[in-house]
């Protein structure tokens, strides 16, 4: 599975089976924004937009274009019907006061009891946390989809960050192309593998040792 | 009731070099686009811009920014702006970076009279260093306190002669709680009405918290347009 | 998506002793009137009641209170109500009276994730005993900590069937709040519309923090009548 | 000066002097909102009232009654065009925020240094401080408005307040049936006199030593 877009694709599908009907749900910028896609017809899901938005809609139309209406990733978006738009107060209130059922955000590394990096590299310019902090402690639950490995093939489910952390203790599922993991209090717990990789194969790309969900085991 | 300017100008005539401004919009939806270019013409210098974000390089407060402008940025992510990180590896600008919604509470306390609250966002980040941590039923917290300026620059899209304003979509975003934290507060409307022309119960922002009005039409730059593949 | 009740009785049934309770309002108006009445028929006692006021003797919470259902009040003025000292004076209530700002946003804070805020309002009085004092900028300041409920019950004008909701006049007051800051949230609308026919940017109340909602007609019983002396 | 009604019009005339054109204004409930009355008709004002609403107008005629539409007296009012209506926490948001001008409030007790005591006697049944303890400490300038003496003929500025207190040190202004004083960092300084009455007769009706502003000794 080397193929880029197929990867973002097995991630960004298997993530959409975290989002039940009814939720409220806010998607990180980048991979995230691509879960939306794949949101099954038959479930009724709100998408909430840090900058204001309950209810962002597809993409416009030219015709529709309207350049007050974007989403966190200042992309133009579109509000479907019965959307809400509120002030950013309101917005964090919302986020922090745990009325988001699930934020499905980006990595960096996520480490074995929860820590999540995924705002600065040391060495580089820093751009900001945006929402990413506020939202890591306020949604219900927090998934973090990313590639199971580095671009130069090193670990980023580790044992703790080297990176600057986002928030500690905060990470509820990782959802890579290879696998989804589950934080636990005994640590990091293989659930699923995705890909058809042995168990092995998954723990030698995963840094913290792994508890193995009893069911694969018997696979 | 209000003063109404007819020159942008002659809108922020007042601000002095040094002072702390806090300016509307997220990315370049709802900012205050000509009272910025205002500025950029009078050279007002060492502002302290408290914002969520600074503009693109050519629109917005990107446009201060290349003007040297600006001595201290508040915001919560920069990172659309190249001349921006020129500055900071320059040593030209500091820089201040806190989580959107800390920023968002943190004017709003500012406009609200709240010297400080308690929020989960940075525990256990460099965001906390220098922090007062408190624990609430077995979660720690961090406190912040509150942001306030001498001047706050908003847009909205209409807006009465007693001060009262409505915004549209998601160009509300910061610019309520900005009217509220800034000590004189100039709104850039883009219609501007009769009293009594916007519904009571439809008014976002209360008169009382905006001291200046002036009329502007908007260009509103889109910075990324995504259009729907069809 | 909502739930959306036909019965009065049906939308509190869940609602078991000992609760604590959330009640919109502000005198007798913007009561939830008539999930009040139900909650009088189901008799469930020993409630927490967090609310401005306690209604007066023979409606809104004074219902409640004469039907000896409620064990503690929490709100700012309870004057309006005989029934209300006799109970307190018989020691068989406990109250909790709160500086009607502090409340409001004690509910606010509630409802937005901020555990604990600073606030002005009962510094070198009663109120500030036992509780930690803290100056800024030379002022003294309360720690005030967040309150929230297992059930929140509101009045509403409209509502739409994603629970999207718009409050009337001065009967918008403790509301919204109320509304973000229970476990449930049950809205008594006056009128129930179809998606989309309240305009996104007019919405008091997002859906996100309503669960339940039922059509009531309202009866708005007025406190205190005061007509124009010509 | 001893008819009630004309000692309520005489101190509600003089508060009515404190109101500038252009100001944001809040009255308590009972005698201050009273100025109101003989607020002049050239000035611009504002009345805020604390359930919600910026823009207070008179009492309904029976056609305009609204039970919707309240003061924080419970009263049935009516609001002016371009009035807003809010929240209670963006209400006191503003009263805290300091965007009130001014506050008229009503008293049982004033201190020297400026305490407030306006909200229970000891005793009688408490019936709650509603949004006074807030307004005291948020509107830029706080004038209270009472009667010089109590029913009895006791002290009401006094030079420590016996009842328990709404606010330490809040209060800017008195103004009484019979004088105007300021809370000055000197002490309680007497800056008007209303109703004819000596020097002496105020002191002797004051418990604190009064400061007597210079063109009064000059009189």
């Amino acid at each position: 599975m080397s193929d880029k877009h197929l990867i973002r694709e097995t991630i960004a599908r298997r993530a959409e089976q975290e989002i039940e009907s009814g939720f409220y749900v806010n998607l990180g910028i980048g991979m995230p924004t691509l879960v939306a896609n794949y949101l099954q017809k038959d479930k009724q899901v709100v998408l909430q937009s840090e900058n204001g938005l309950l209810g962002i809609g597809p993409f416009p139309t030219e015709d529709e274009l309207d350049p007050d209406l974007i989403n966190a990733g200042k992309e133009t978006v579109t509000a479907i019907q019965g959307a809400a738009f509120f002030d950013s107060a309101e917005s964090f209130g919302m986020i922090r006061g745990g009325h988001i059922d699930i934020a499905i955000l980006g990595g960096m590394e996520v480490s074995k009891n929860g820590d999540l990096a995924n705002w600065m590299i040391p060495g580089k310019m820093i751009k900001g946390m945006g929402g990413a902090m506020d939202l890591i402690h306020g949604a219900k639950r927090i998934i973090v989809i990313m590639e199971h490995l580095s671009k130069n093939g090193k670990h980023k489910i580790v044992n703790k960050c080297a990176l600057p952390l986002t928030g500690k203790g905060v990470v509820d599922r990782i959802i890579t192309e290879r696998a989804v993991l589950d934080v636990t209090d005994n640590g990091l717990k293989l659930v699923e593998i995705l890909d058809g990789s042995t168990i092995s194969e998954i723990q030698a790309a995963t840094e913290p040792n792994l508890i193995i969900e009893e069911t694969l085991l018997n696979q | 009731m209000k003063q109404i300017h007819s020159s942008f100008q002659d809108a922020v005539k007042n601000i002095q070099d040094g002072s702390t401004l806090m300016v509307g919009g997220f990315g370049l939806v709802g900012i205050p686009e000509n009272l910025l270019l205002a500025l950029v013409e009078t050279g007002v210098k060492d502002l302290t811009i408290i914002s969520n974000n600074c503009g693109v390089d050519d629109w917005g407060l990107g446009l201060l920014l290349k003007n040297k402008q600006i001595k201290k940025m508040v915001g919560s992510y920069v990172g659309e702006n190249k001349e921006f990180e020129r500055q900071v590896l320059a040593g030209e600008i500091e820089i201040e970076l806190i989580p959107q919604g800390t920023l968002a509470e943190r004017i709003r306390a500012g406009g609200a009279g709240i010297p400080a609250f308690y929020t989960p966002a940075g525990v256990g980040t460099s965001i906390a260093e220098s922090k007062e941590i408190k624990e609430f039923d077995g979660k720690e917290y961090l406190l912040e306190t509150a942001l306030t300026a001498d001047y706050s620059l908003i847009r909205a899209i209409k807006g009465d002669k007693m001060g009262n304003l409505v915004y549209n979509k998601t160009a509300r975003n910061f610019n309520p709680m900005i009217a509220a934290a800034g000590k004189i507060t100039i709104a850039e409307v883009e219609e501007l009405v009769e009293i009594g022309q916007i519904e009571s119960d439809q008014i976002h922002t209360p008169g009382v918290y905006v001291q200046n009005i002036i009329v502007g039409h908007q260009e509103k730059r889109i910075e990324r347009k995504t259009i729907k593949q069809i």
